[in-house]
């Protein structure tokens, strides 16, 4: 059923305890992975094994079992370095979540290296996280806040990308690597290298991306890239972000805190070194042995097999769904993941999801975190199916079927 | 092809009021109105009231976007509010909220057994809390018309 | 062994999977609960049975496994609401830490409520997290901070405190409910009273204090309350922030994202209902399934129970490690709880720790992120022994004699 | 009492350097000198050289504040760099970082075979990942003063 040999769909559905439940006796059919994925025995593993046998707060423990945890802790940045070839461990922070990430970039080096009336650079098709702390930013701090249309085919306009940046003004551009919506890869390189030419630091919002596709922060030569634990099959609670040391270096701290200082007396504190600068509090110590075994499992099978597995299915489930009257699938980037969002005539996508939920299948339906996207696109909500490494061909047959029987029901 | 599955939740009464409202249309003469929105679902209601000389409500009217289940359960709403005194109304509000969050149809209603009975086609959202909103939509633009504000809250 | 009747620790201890490990070949003595706390079984089995039964990111997801997955996430709010008694669900914000939901106030409130030349009011035994994020204010806000000394025995200077808010200018004072370096407990309700009555709005670092000792926000008149999951035997990466609902609803939002919206365009954004409003992308998930789970563990057993298990046991490490020659116990408030420092003659805290530790103890040493305090105190460091509801009264007596050998090895 | 699970770590060449180190006084004539500041752990270091007209470590001396590993790996630091380049030095200082992160001795050291030796006994501090910065603080003040730098960095 996939293109790669050694890529066994059936074997690693096994890994996921969940997936063998049933909803409303029917098999669970789970295409929301794009939402938040299941997790692998492996991360429930570590997760359980830590608080059965190995826990107790990290750093500067100075007994065993402090020693341990700091140190099952800490193999996370080593786990995170590798996996987008970071030049060194010390340029991951890690955060609650990409949307902490995103914030913390806003909000410290929005208000440190960006001046009032610079400008910040996003798309039309980002998630509200890579939206809001940039509004805030413009509020509070000056900015000006830009936005890059995409075209008709969901893709973004390169030609208006360029015109955005001409002036010199934009001094960060952050953009999605990847549409949650419409499932769109943004040309990565071609952004970054457009942007330092006018002068424009780049990050990028890997939440989507960095699920299914090999990211390497060296090769795209951006400056700042993030993402979220949860949609890696990892647990909550957890992101990362990267950025080059000399930027993080330059950065002042965001939260204040334990664990981020190097000294403190009531008149004048001074920060701990990178990345710790960044990490006040005690950090999410379970919640980044398990993200360390989600990113082992992940990359033990390897993104050129998922990759592979996930196309044939973004293929087969395109081809599936435009066999159906009625089916509109939104946005035909050229350069597509396993995110396909549609609608279907004369049916709301919430009663769409509702009657697809009645039959096992799950689905989200809204305006996926996109408002201003959706405006553009002039609808309301779309239905949405995304993929993870464990969705198979037949699970698709099965969206496909129900939704030709609902298509029936709403005529 | 078997629609069982379907119509456990989608009654005929749901797909029916909610493809084709019979009072999905706003009053030519009215005495007050007031929007519903709901800006998560993109879901947009208005409703029309006019009153009778008792107070009472004598004819209702809306325009919808939105679901099945939020058209329906606005042009149930239209059809149950009629003869209806406001606080008779706001009991009855109170009633099948009730009924949406828990699935259950209450015994003993009284007055309210009647409406309810119609309105019951709707109790099969409890299983799906984030969708209670698209079924008290209209109701909480209704509330805010009797009291002459022109924005309805939502849950 | 214990005052009472209902308390049996060795069956409670049944519940903490870890508790049963050795450590070099000895049993596993684990007095450092109050940097972080076990996880009893049943936090350990809510958060696996999520991940293999029950788990989809939450909020308006549409299909069983979302809706599923949003109650028993949002249950959390319930019980936080129920073991602090607020007034409503809707008042209890869910952050990633105490420290994140200091920081919120800090940022959100401090820059919104308190204007340049108003002042903070901390104390001098404050955690770092209860320090650095009002400098940072401090510096970027121009408010002033002032600090409430203490007394040599450790507790809360109160005349001190009254003349620090006579001017008037203090808006809101920020002090820690229970030591985690002396154990004392701060006068909670005079401070409210006195604060107050001077105008200005009380916020409590409960991080401590609600382990041990039942919090009742609205006997205790208090304007903000926080705590943190982790030290409450639940999970890493989530903490709370309960606050009177009108002062909620008139502060800014800190984070943007996802879930904090009411409806976004690139012009504005309008913000969600409180608590919401203050939760930005997607929350905790397991760790608040985890988190609901530790509270009612520990509701079960009740405070009642706990508290004066931990009282005896205080007492009695008290009474014994006084009895040792050349140990001093640092701090000797009235009113103090399950947490003592001490220190070694002729022994770096640092050496003591890690002799503990080879016979199987885990306590803390250094400055406990309470540099300023160690300061007032003229100590670099100090060990620290901290209880939970498992620590049983042997596991003291191993610790003093340990102590014993350690002092004859040094002298 | 036994002291036996205590000794393997603390063994009595660290008990007696930690307690009366032999150098752990500052130069009255020297060359260069530097500090070493641990914040997290209140520990405090300054390192005395004095040169021989060969540049080699004609004597060492130190003032600290701190535990027990912590002054005895200055101790016998001051003991081993005697008579030392430099550039030895930097090696030695590398080959011992290196046991104490990893708690192999290197086999083959050539050279530094015989200092290694006596500061084999800190060795034990690799089970302790946060304290090696105690074992290596001095080290990192010497690395400043031969670099003519004030400060040291720590781990
Ligand atoms: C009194 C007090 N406040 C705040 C904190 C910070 O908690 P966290 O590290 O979970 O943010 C702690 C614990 O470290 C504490 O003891
Ligand atoms: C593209 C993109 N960015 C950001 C986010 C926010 O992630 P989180 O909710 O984990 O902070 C998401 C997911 O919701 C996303 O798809």
């Amino acid at each position: 059923m996939t293109a790669h040999p050694k890529f066994d769909v059936q074997r690693i559905r096994q890994d996921f305890p969940i997936l063998s439940q049933s909803i409303r006796g029917k098999p669970f059919v789970f295409l929301d992975s794009g939402a938040s994925a299941q997790k692998p025995r492996a991360v429930i593993d570590a997760m359980r094994n830590a608080m059965e046998t190995q826990y107790a707060n990290v750093h500067r423990g100075l007994h065993w079992m402090s020693e341990r945890t700091t140190e099952s802790y800490e193999a996370v940045r080593d786990t995170i370095a590798l996996l987008i070839n970071a030049p060194s461990r010390d340029e991951i922070v890690i955060t609650s979540s990409i949307t902490a990430s995103l914030n913390l970039v806003a909000h410290s080096y929005g208000r440190s290296a960006l001046k009032p009336g610079q400008a910040v650079l996003i798309s039309g098709m980002e998630h509200h996280s890579n939206i809001v702390p940039w509004q805030m930013l413009r509020d509070a701090h000056g900015i000006e806040l830009r936005v890059c249309p995409i075209t008709d085919a969901g893709e973004l306009d390169m030609t208006a990308f360029e015109t955005l940046l001409a002036d010199g003004k934009v001094g960060l551009v952050s953009i999605t690597h990847m549409s949650n919506v419409l499932g769109t890869y943004t040309p990565a390189e071609r952004i970054v290298r457009i942007a330092h030419a006018a002068g424009a630091k780049v990050m990028f919002d890997g939440a989507q991306a960095i699920v299914h596709r090999q990211v390497d922060v060296q090769a795209l030569g951006c400056d700042f890239y993030c993402f979220t634990g949860h949609k890696l099959y990892g647990p909550t609670g957890i992101g990362a972000l990267w950025a080059r040391r000399e930027i993080l270096e330059s950065m002042p701290p965001f939260m204040g805190g334990g664990d981020m200082i190097s000294s403190v007396t009531f008149e004048k504190s001074s920060w701990a070194a990178v990345p710790h600068k960044f990490e006040a509090g005690t950090p999410a110590i379970l919640e980044g042995i398990g993200l360390k075994a989600a990113i082992d499992y992940f990359r033990a099978i390897g993104y050129e097999a998922i990759s592979a597995h996930e196309r044939a299915l973004t293929e087969h489930a395109i081809a599936r769904l435009s066999d159906i009257e009625g089916v509109q699938i939104i946005g035909r980037a050229q350069d597509r993941g396993g995110v396909i969002s549609f609608t279907l005539d004369r049916a709301h996508a919430h009663d769409v999801a509702t009657l697809l939920d009645r039959q096992g299948i799950a689905v989200r339906a809204g305006h996926h975190c996109a408002e201003p996207l959706m405006h553009r696109l002039g609808l309301d909500s779309t239905a949405r199916a995304t993929f993870g490494l464990y969705t198979t061909h037949e699970e698709i047959d099965v969206l496909a079927e129900a939704l030709t029987k609902i298509r029936k029901f709403f005529k | 092809m078997s629609f069982d599955d379907l119509r456990d939740l989608y009654q005929g009464v749901i797909m029916d009021h909610g493809r084709h409202p019979r009072h999905g249309t706003r009053l030519q003469s009215f005495d007050v109105t007031a929007k519903g929105d709901n800006p998560m679902c993109g879901d947009r209601v208005q409703i029309w009231l006019k009153y009778a000389p008792d107070h009472t409500i004598a004819d209702a009217g809306f325009e919808a976007r939105g679901c099945a289940i939020s058209i329906a359960s606005a042009d149930l709403m239209a059809d149950v509010v009629r003869g209806r005194s406001p606080a008779d109304t706001k009991a009855l509000f109170d009633a099948f909220r009730a009924m949406v969050r828990t699935g259950i149809c209450p015994d003993h209603a009284g007055d309210l057994a009647d409406p309810l009975e119609k309105l019951k086609p709707l109790l099969g959202v409890h299983e799906y809390p984030s969708r209670v909103k698209c079924a008290t939509l209209a109701w909480h633009a209704l509330t805010a018309a009797l009291e002459g504000v022109q924005e309805g809250s939502s849950e």
